[in-house]
């Protein structure tokens, strides 16, 4: 056998895989995005499996309470980027493919550019906006997106947008939820994930990923996987054969104005910022650093309490929930100065 | 006529159960049980969009309900 | 918030978790058995999740063709005990949990002495000889087992033996299968597996684990779920409240004898051995190194074919089917001399 | 009457299809259907056991069978 083969014997060995099906994989460029919860899982067997590029896009860096799911990283590995250390990881363990960090934060102005060199996309990331931007750059290029999420103990699989044999696209995340107001569905960092939901259902769209390279199996294809990690029980929601969402452009990106530490205090001193706590009532009583407390989804119900003219900084965790915040002031309020606390009271 | 409703995700938050039961009118619509559920909690309507699936197929709105339906609201979810 | 806690907020915050249940992990003590495609994504998540003790039980060591599927390897890695490197690879991503590798090969003789420092035992191993001594042996000490099998692109879990409110134990492994014969069932060197199922499969069984130390969930008791990955379908089998089964004492490990590769050739220079190839068809088609062939299935059909006085020595690609062959002949024909070509032809 | 029968992981090999369909006699039962089965197929005997599951629930040797029921046979799995 030849040696390339050997590591792969096992599945090569499969009924209806074959070397046809490895040469596949080898040729094929798979783009994960979001190298957290569910991108370490799915890249850690797409670069087992053997395919051959794969573009591992975070600009986030590790952090230490990433580390209960996040299985690419170490203790000594925080304050590094993620998209970096996965793929020196990555690629120990898989020195035959070519692994590539993509840093840059996505956005509406490089989406199109960064998925260009790919053939699937993996959307393994944790925030709306990004999954939108996917989805929709993903529609206007006629990639497949092989999609999940996560939250609590349940999560959803899916693949969207593959081009159907009647030549229509199968449904995308629109056809599922045309749009969110991301400021009501609380993230991992308030209602908490279990570990292994993360790897169960990075590990199926990593799956799905190979189904669709190696054009085997029954792909997730106009429909969506639920499943409770709780109970085990999963259920397969049908959603049609073709989208019937009209994508004609990208949603612009809005750009969140942010303030570090260091501003902040400054502008404390001279009381020229007003600091907004967006976390819930139980991270509040733990620790706080003053000023106003409303937690996210309650924001938009007390805008009265934002005044024109001043300058308010919202804070979190991490910085994430501060930044929803921010661009819901931007948006309803555009006479209010808002800002977000970089890296949240991390970075205080 | 009594439709079950099972809520998943942030839905079960909502609804503070993991199912409620819910008074339709015969002939009621998918959209007659979505303006139902939002006026009896507001939090669902805020978040844009949900997905309500009877019987494991995404529901349009001009679906009509019946008793033996099963119906799911399955919300966005975010996580990574 | 306690630093040590840090790493965890995001699965303490969870409902029903908490730090209590976090708790109950840093004080849980699990034996993970077989640290392959199962073994390596189960103790990856249970060592990223906090549980306090874990130990790696394998005596193999990593091989090339372990590495589609088998993710805490790295082709560096070859040759060197699975159990010696898991432990290390983990306990980097891990500092403040304990890693116990057991290089011991799991037999009737220490079983007992292996499990009893254990609270829970996971079952990944990849034949039925450990299964069943795993089970018996948890079935007389009342230790719980969390189960998984792999084959082709489908999989099993379940979790056996956990006491229950009444008093009785929930049904075991010999309840599905109260015997099987190993040469009749093809192993994952001979059908293939897809590396994405091994991991599917390994996460929930690290799931379980999970439910059954902090007391969450419904745990997979009573019953065994099937997952295919070609489909995506699950399917979750009823086995009743308790178990139907007596078990009361361990089945003998038959004591399989094997030959190297050097004392081989120098009985095959003498023409004082005969070789027997248990390979399939297609295996001995790309290469072999003579003698009889008989696909491992069909051995006890052909047992005419195997003469007293005679030294046979079985081989095939890792030792594994051949040792079967062994045993099989021990059992049904013992005047006749068999062995087992050690390391197969991988050593040859 | 005609039995429909789910096969998994080597009882496909075995039966060399997904699924087929047998004709058990009216009140027969899973030992009426096993010796059938391993009549037409003698290599699933040989396996020395296997699950034979009714309706997703175990089914014992003397439960009766009816046209309705969904029968799936499910052979032990070795890998990991």
């Amino acid at each position: 056998m030849h040696p390339d083969l050997l590591r792969y014997s096992c599945q090569v060995a499969l009924p209806g895989f074959g070397e046809t099906a490895q040469q596949l994989l080898k040729q094929a460029k798979v783009l994960v995005v979001g190298a957290g919860g569910l991108g370490c899982p799915a890249a850690q067997y797409l670069a087992s499996t053997g395919v051959g590029t794969i573009g591992i896009a975070d600009f986030d860096i590790v952090s230490i309470s990433n580390l209960h799911r996040q299985i690419l990283y170490n203790p000594a590995d925080a304050g590094q980027l993620k998209a970096e250390v996965a793929c020196e990881r990555l690629q120990e363990q898989n020195p035959d493919i070519t692994l590539l960090p993509v840093i840059d934060k996505i956005t509406s102005a490089n989406v199109l550019q960064i998925i260009d060199a790919y053939d699937v996309i993996v959307d393994g990331t944790d925030n709306f906006e990004t999954r939108y931007l996917l989805n929709d750059a993903a529609v206007l290029t006629g990639k497949p997106v092989v999609y999940g999420a996560i939250y609590q103990f349940e999560g959803q699989v899916a693949v969207w947008n593959v081009l159907t044999e009647d030549g229509s696209y199968s449904p995308n995340y629109r056809d599922l939820y045309p749009q969110v107001d991301a400021t009501q569905v609380p993230n991992c960092s308030v209602g908490g994930v279990i570990p292994t939901l993360a790897g169960i259902i990075g590990c199926m769209q990593a799956n799905e990923v190979i189904k669709l390279i190696t054009n085997t199996g029954e792909i997730l294809i106009g429909k969506v996987l639920l499943f409770d990690a709780q109970t085990m029980q999963s259920r397969m929601i049908k959603l049609g054969a073709s989208t019937k969402t009209k994508i004609t452009a990208l949603q612009q990106t809005t750009e969140i104005l942010t303030i570090n530490a260091k501003a902040t205090k400054e502008g404390l001193a001279t009381h020229t910022l007003e600091l907004v706590d967006v976390r819930t009532d139980q991270e509040r009583d733990e620790f706080d650093i003053g000023g106003m407390h409303f937690e996210l989804d309650e924001v938009e119900d007390n805008l009265d309490e934002f005044k024109p003219g001043k300058t308010y900084v919202f804070y979190c965790s991490s910085g994430k929930r501060s930044g929803e915040a921010v661009k819901l002031l931007q948006q309803k309020l555009p006479g209010v100065k808002a800002y977000s606390l970089e890296g949240g009271l991390g970075s205080w | 006529m009594e439709i079950n409703i099972l809520a998943f995700g942030i839905a079960k938050d909502i609804f503070g159960v993991s199912s409620i039961s819910v008074e339709v009118s015969e002939q009621g619509n998918i959209a007659t049980l979505k303006a139902l559920l939002e006026e009896r909690y507001p939090k669902l309507k805020q978040l844009a969009s949900y997905m309500v699936a009877v019987n494991n197929e995404y529901a349009e709105d001009k679906l009509i309900i019946t008793e033996r339906d099963e119906v799911a609201i399955i919300p966005p979810v975010s996580g990574g």
